[in-house]
């Protein structure tokens, strides 16, 4: 087993390239796959907190939970906004974020 | 019928940005247009929007050709026409230039005729029972199938006319040579394999419950559509229209026989494939029938025939009931040996014509079953 | 209403062949369907009514021939609502006759409509809005005779190539050499190939003997071998200036109906499709396209095959050029082949 | 984790990476075997369906003619599109191939021949077969093809689609499991596991307590192995070979390597799960020789129905494929599992899941057959028949017009 | 270095250059191929950390639905015609916000303190234990959280049908 500080890093790592991603990204669905990186990264720290703190935090699932919840939610956010992103595409046909300047369809 | 109110609607394409529309092209080169056709879908996702028939890839200019041959000497093009009802389209031709040179063919070379062209629509709807079949998705079990008894008549034409396609038998005035001796004794042979085989297709296909729920209501059309778009035979009955040529304008002896024809309800692809499963039984019901009433001996070519033929001038629209629907062929005569004008209505032709009716708003697969419905014979279509 | 266009079209002149084929024509029996013609068409139109060997036919003049067609299919003793056929004949001389076959599904009975149209410039009124089966057929017949129907939704090419805009089953195209090097510099093979034997053929009197035919065919060879003036010269043979001009006539034409069509394609395309929008012009094939020089009339397809929605610019245009490019070299192969030709024969 | 440890194949202590590399040598070479061997017996059934002989002139009884066809494929040009995208394409044979390669691990052929025991074992097989699909959507994509795209946006909507379902029924299974394990108190672990749903068949195969699970599981099998009549990801009359119609020799022979292994381990799965798997029907002990038989017998009998379903079964549409999932498939099997559970919490018999299920399979077929009669409407008789009396052609009554 | 570490640090390289490959992929279909490489190699990472069941749920709903429903929308808008709108003009400064996100976290990661357990004695996970757990002390959030599901299952069809006043 690694130790805990390289897992943490390397999802840092991750998470630093989501951000990346979503600041540079134009691309509606692009955006959302560099925050599914994110939210990734989170859950990699999660399930590490879990079972590196096992025995120190009474044994509890707490992180792993989490990290459960958080795949069952990205899952439900990415056919939203994936929905969102198709109909952007047909009304105003674009998926570029920057295009979609207009507060009204 | 209601007077007059089939008119062209204009093109009405949702206006409505649904995703990107893709153009899948399809053809000349694709397993399922039953030759070099082309068709460009203009598809949402997998729903036709629209589609562009593009023809023209077999065009030999038979019309052409045969205005420049004489009249005997054109009769092998015509079996090039439509490949699978080779026996029907020398008929027409046969029939077309007796008729401008008042020639009668005798009795007995007009039950042959009626035998041969009979058992070729029985040949040309097995065809399309394989083909068909194949469309909807049986890997190749309807095609065997129905090719088994496609030989079998193949078969038969073969000892009779000595080709398995382009037979090439029929002449002006009556046959080239005569029936090989067992010919009735074997055509009631072929009768009962055929019929089999006709069992045999319909228990396959027929009840099949995937077949039902793929073919029924797909590509509906209504009598007034199809009888605005010029589509004949089949596909015509199977819309409920019972125009059937050898009742409604008769030739030859059809009136000496026994027989119905069956029409559709829905007009939809199910509805076609019924009505062609029926039609083959009714031929068999004809030819059983011409059989026994066959001379058993007497002439197969009408007396006196100059050696070139020259029919007066004048024209004839000669149609006949091919296995796909009308075909005609305008034939005028200018009084020299060589026809002034021989144009080939065929049935592919326009049957072909309503596609888009038929396709546009239903899906991909559906394209490709009620093109093969339509049974098309590229040959004839581009003639 | 849509008549005005041929004014001649009527009553085309009486020329031998005419006068034989009246001889010939047989009135229909009386009671008929020729009677039932004349008591549903309005007075204005009048009737000329044949028995053929099967059908009757009935004559009208080209420009009353939509209002005779529409009134077969809308009056109630008539009811002709299939189209079962719709071609032409061309009779070289006294122009084209266009013929409709009609059927009525629920009286049963047939008919022939006849109309003529003169060679030149042949146009009629489009019936594709009374029998949709007009709309190939229609197709089939302007490729084919170069018989322009007006109105027609969609006048492209249906069975030949999509810039052969000869006529070819007239009775003035050559058979065999264009066939050969289709839409690649046909004006030439129509020169160097003229019709070997003229389509109107002499009454013979040999009857039908085949040998007399022989002597009778053997005797013209050598006549013409002697350097006998070209009687066999057929009488509908253009000289190249009136070919030229048909030529020219024809390519304007199909060039203003692909234009037409063009524009409705760009006109749909623009409102059904934001993508293409969005992009810069939808497809500009107008413009794009040459001026189509008489020598050569493998003019440029414009791109219609596909929806321009289905191409981005750049796509359209790398076709666009590879296009152009196809019919340079096409042009520069029926020179070179043209240039060696003419060495051969001089 | 496991570590370094020394294990036990075939009697001997070895090192892992030795017998790990045994295990997969062992694999690639049954799947090689299989490939060649159901796709010589598919054109042989197929064949004797359609009435002819199928394959005659390699080797005995043409035996020998699916090797020839590799030897061909083997030496086949590799040819890519020009405009294809090139490491999309290049790859995608791979993905669709190893992840198929990877559900072999959990795979009991017997009670002990396993590659792994892996006590997730049908979870993993679901998710690691899944992405099987990634490859179908890169080979359609990267091709450049519309077809190909075509094929592979059908292939992705119908994997997801008959995922679930098959995943539901089995949970039906997993229930059936899990309240055994669990009824002295005992732990529910290892229900997801393989082999003990193997072992847990001794004297009773679940098809006779979830007929309809079997059923459904197959159904979705053969939607997934693009199998007739779900075969329209590769429908040759529509779309002419779906996502591999650009690719040739050895890529192409990948996604043929794939399906069939896919073919053979689904099929394995489901004998594994409903049918008993390495297990003497009604219980008999038998020895590790008979067991691998036994599998070998009851995949046999399963491929030969998917055979001859391809040989008689006409092609659904995509829309009604997925209908048939969503709107029937689906809820039958939500249906399956929560009745399980109600019984099961309640305590009743397991044969009244047996008895529910089969009601709910009878229930199924009947809505099916029913819904084909009602379209047909008798097939015959939505014909008219017309004598074809001679009818006199009169020109019309003159006196209708004047 | 035992195995197991070996493997982790090859599934994490393999992981970082995947998340690099969604980020800077000109094609956006390459883009979410990498995305599906990296949440593969995210399972990997799971499977390390001895959460199996995780990874294999990561494997299931990423792998095939999140993944397929991404190229969905991909195929279906064409997004991959318009390459050049792919970046915007804040480039560098994203760079430096994200290099200074992760330099801030490195350096609170290493200055922190954690209490954990020697890597080398942690045990596998129970994971049969997850399920008690989720169905017990977590089952109302759980319930919440297919609540949650059903909604945006709806919402996504609602959002992806055409209108039916609009015209």
């Amino acid at each position: 087993m690694p130790p805990l500080e390289h897992v943490l890093v390397i999802s840092a790592i991750l998470f630093s390239i989501g951000v990346y991603g979503v600041l540079t990204r134009r691309n509606a669905v692009n955006i959302l796959m560099s925050v599914e990186l994110m939210l990734n990264a989170v859950s990699i720290n999660m399930v590490a907190f879990a079972i590196y703190g096992r025995v120190a935090f009474d044994n509890t699932f707490t992180g792993i939970i989490f990290a459960f919840f958080i795949v069952v939610v990205a899952a439900a956010e990415v056919a939203l906004a994936l929905g969102i992103v198709v109909r952007l595409f047909r009304n105003r046909a674009t998926a570029n974020v920057d295009e979609v300047n207009l507060l009204k369809w | 019928m209601t007077q007059a109110q089939v008119t062209v609607e204009p093109v009405v394409v949702e206006e409505e940005f649904d995703t990107v529309d893709m153009n899948i092209n399809m053809g000349p080169q694709h397993p399922s247009t039953h030759g070099v056709f082309r068709m460009v879908l203009t598809v949402d996702g997998e729903q036709v929007k629209d589609v562009t028939s593009y023809i023209g890839y077999m065009h030999r200019g038979g019309e052409k050709l045969t205005e420049n041959l004489d009249y005997r000497g054109a009769l092998g093009y015509q079996d090039r026409t439509d490949y699978l009802a080779a026996f029907n389209n020398e008929w027409v031709y046969c029939n077309a230039i007796e008729r401008l040179a008042g020639i009668e063919a005798p009795e007995r070379a007009e039950y042959v005729r009626l035998i041969l062209a009979e058992l070729n629509r029985i040949l040309s709807h097995f065809m399309f029972m394989g083909a068909f079949g194949t469309d909807v998705g049986f890997f190749g079990t309807a095609f065997t199938w129905a090719f088994k008894e496609r030989e079998r008549i193949q078969d038969f034409f073969e000892a009779v006319s000595g080709d398995r396609l382009m037979y090439n038998y029929f002449r002006v005035g009556g046959l080239a040579w005569e029936p090989y001796p067992t010919f009735v004794e074997d055509a009631r042979w072929l009768l009962r394999q055929v019929e089999a085989g006709i069992a045999d297709i319909d228990e396959l296909m027929t009840n099949n419950e995937i077949m039902i729920s793929r073919c029924r209501d797909v590509g509906r059309m209504s009598a007034e559509d199809a009888i605005s778009y010029g589509v004949t035979g089949p596909l015509l009955r199977a819309a409920g229209v019972p125009l059937d040529l050898r009742v409604d304008e008769p030739y030859s002896i059809y009136d000496r026989f026994d027989w119905e024809v069956p029409t559709g309800l829905r007009g939809d692809v199910y509805d076609r494939y019924l009505v062609r499963l029926e039609e083959m039984r009714q031929s068999v019901r004809i030819v059983a029938q011409a059989l026994d009433q066959m001379p058993a001996s007497g002439p197969i070519m009408a007396e006196g025939l100059p050696k070139v033929l020259k029919p007066p001038p004048g024209e004839i629209y000669m149609r006949q009931e091919n296995p796909r629907g009308e075909y005609g062929i305008y034939m005028v005569s200018d009084g020299s040996d060589k026809p002034w004008r021989m144009k080939v209505r065929s049935p592919s032709f326009h049957n072909l014509s309503s596609l888009r009716h038929q396709v546009r708003g239903s899906y991909i697969a559906d394209a490709v079953i009620i093109l093969g419905s339509v049974d098309i014979v590229l040959c004839e279509v581009d003639r | 209403m849509t008549s005005g266009t041929e004014p001649q079209a009527k009553a085309p002149p009486k020329s031998k062949r005419a006068e034989k084929a009246e001889r010939i024509k047989e009135p229909p029996p009386p009671g008929g369907i020729a009677d039932i013609y004349r008591a549903a068409l309005p007075a204005s139109i009048p009737v000329e009514a044949e028995q053929t060997k099967w059908d009757v036919a009935l004559t009208v003049p080209a420009p009353q021939l939509r209002e005779a067609l529409r009134v077969s299919r809308e009056h109630p003793t008539l009811q002709m609502d299939l189209l079962r056929n719709q071609t032409a004949v061309d009779w070289t001389d006294q122009g084209l006759e266009v013929v409709y076959h009609l059927y009525s599904t629920a009286l049963r009975h047939a008919v022939t409509i006849k109309a003529w149209v003169p060679s030149e410039n042949p146009s009629l009124p489009t019936v594709s809005d009374l029998w949709r089966m007009a709309d190939w057929a229609e197709r089939e017949c302007r490729e084919m005779f170069g018989i322009e129907f007006e109105g027609h939704p969609d006048p492209r090419n249906l069975l030949l190539d999509e810039d052969f805009d000869l006529p070819v089953l007239r009775k003035s195209h050559p058979l065999a050499p264009i066939e050969v090097k289709q839409g690649v510099d046909v004006e030439y093979f129509a020169k160097e190939h003229p019709r070997e034997t003229p389509p109107v053929r002499k009454d013979d009197a040999e009857g039908d003997d085949e040998r007399a035919q022989r002597i009778a065919a053997a005797k013209k060879q050598a006549a013409a071998a002697a350097g006998a003036p070209a009687e066999t010269k057929p009488a509908q043979e253009l000289t190249p200036e009136e070919l030229a001009e048909k030529k020219a006539a024809q390519v304007e034409r199909v060039k203003k109906a692909r234009a037409l069509a063009a524009a409705a394609r760009a006109a749909k395309a623009g409102g059904g499709a934001p993508a293409a929008a969005k992009t810069e012009t939808p497809a500009a094939p107008i413009e794009a396209k040459p001026a189509a020089p008489p020598p050569a009339p493998a003019t440029p397809a414009p791109p219609e095959k596909k929806a321009a929605t289905d191409l981005s610019p750049e796509e359209l245009a790398q076709k666009k050029a590879a296009q152009a490019e196809r019919v340079k070299r096409a042009r520069e192969l029926a020179a070179k082949a043209r240039a060696e030709k003419a060495k051969r024969g001089g | 984790m496991p570590e370094i440890v020394l294990s036990e194949f075939a009697g001997l202590s070895l090192p892992d990476w030795i017998d790990a590399l045994i295990r997969i040598v062992f694999i690639v070479a049954l799947m090689t075997v299989n490939a060649l061997a159901l796709i010589y017996l598919e054109r042989k059934i197929l064949a004797r369906f359609q009435q002819r002989v199928g394959p005659t002139r390699t080797g005995p009884f043409g035996m020998l003619q699916s090797a020839a066809d590799a030897l061909k494929l083997l030496t086949k040009e590799d040819v890519r599109p020009t405009s294809a995208d090139r490491w999309v394409f290049e790859l995608a044979p791979y993905f669709a191939f190893v992840p198929v390669f990877l559900v072999f691990i959990p795979i009991p052929w017997t009670e002990t021949w396993i590659v792994r025991d892996l006590e997730l074992g049908f979870l993993y097989v679901f998710g690691v077969l899944g992405l099987n699909l990634v490859g179908v959507v890169m080979a359609g994509w990267g091709s450049d093809n519309k077809y190909a795209l075509l094929g592979a946006v059908r292939a992705a909507a119908q994997a997801i689609s008959y995922e679930l379902p098959m995943l539901l029924v089995s949970v039906g299974v997993i229930l059936i499991v899990a309240a055994r394990l669990t009824v002295d108190g005992g732990s529910a672990f290892g229900a997801v596991n393989l082999n003990v749903i193997a072992l847990e068949q001794t004297t009773t195969p679940f098809i006779l307590l979830q007929p309809l699970g079997f059923a459904i599981f197959m159904i979705g099998a053969l939607a997934e192995l693009h199998r007739p009549p779900f075969d329209m990801p590769i429908a040759e009359s529509e779309v002419v070979g779906g996502y591999f119609v650009e690719y040739s020799g050895i890529r192409w022979s990948f996604f043929f390597l794939a399906e069939y292994t896919a073919l053979l381990l689904l099929v394995v799965i489901g004998s594994t799960v409903f049918l008993g798997g390495w297990n003497f029907p009604f219980g008999e002990d038998v020895g590790l020789g008979l067991q691998v038989l036994l599998t070998i017998a009851k995949t046999s009998a399963v491929i030969f129905i998917l055979f001859w379903s391809r040989a008689v079964l006409p092609r659904l549409r995509i829309d009604q494929l997925m209908a048939f999932s969503w709107k029937v498939l689906l809820p039958f099997s939500i249906v399956q599992v929560l009745a399980n559970a109600i019984i099961l919490a309640y305590g009743g018999g397991e044969w009244i899941i047996g008895i529910t299920s089969l009601a709910l399979l009878l229930l199924l077929i009947g809505l099916v057959y029913g819904r084909a009669r009602t379209l047909s409407r008798g097939a015959g008789r939505s014909l008219n028949k017309q004598p074809a009396r001679p009818r006199l052609i009169t020109a019309h009554d003159p006196a209708g017009g004047d | 270095m035992s195995a197991t570490e070996i493997v982790f640090y090859c599934i994490a390289f393999f992981m970082i250059a995947s998340g690099l490959g969604v980020v800077l992929a000109r094609n956006i279909v390459h883009s979410a191929l990498a995305l599906i490489l990296a949440l593969g190699a995210v399972a990997g990472v799971y499977v390390i950390l001895t959460v199996e069941f995780l990874a294999l749920t990561q494997l299931v709903v990423y792998g095939a639905a999140v993944i397929m429903l991404v190229l969905f929308a991909l195929m279906l808008t064409r997004a991959r015609e318009r390459p050049q709108a792919l970046f915007g003009k804040n480039r560098p400064i994203a760079f430096v916000i994200a290099a200074g996100l992760l330099t801030a976290f490195i350096a609170g990661i290493v200055a922190s303190e954690w209490a954990t357990t020697n890597p080398d004695d942690i045990e596998p996970l129970p994971f049969q234990e997850i399920g008690d757990v989720l169905f017990s002390a977590w089952a109302v959030p759980f319930e919440v959280i297919s609540v949650v599901l059903v909604i945006a299952m709806a919402g996504a069809i609602l959002l992806s049908q055409p209108d039916q006043g609009e015209q």
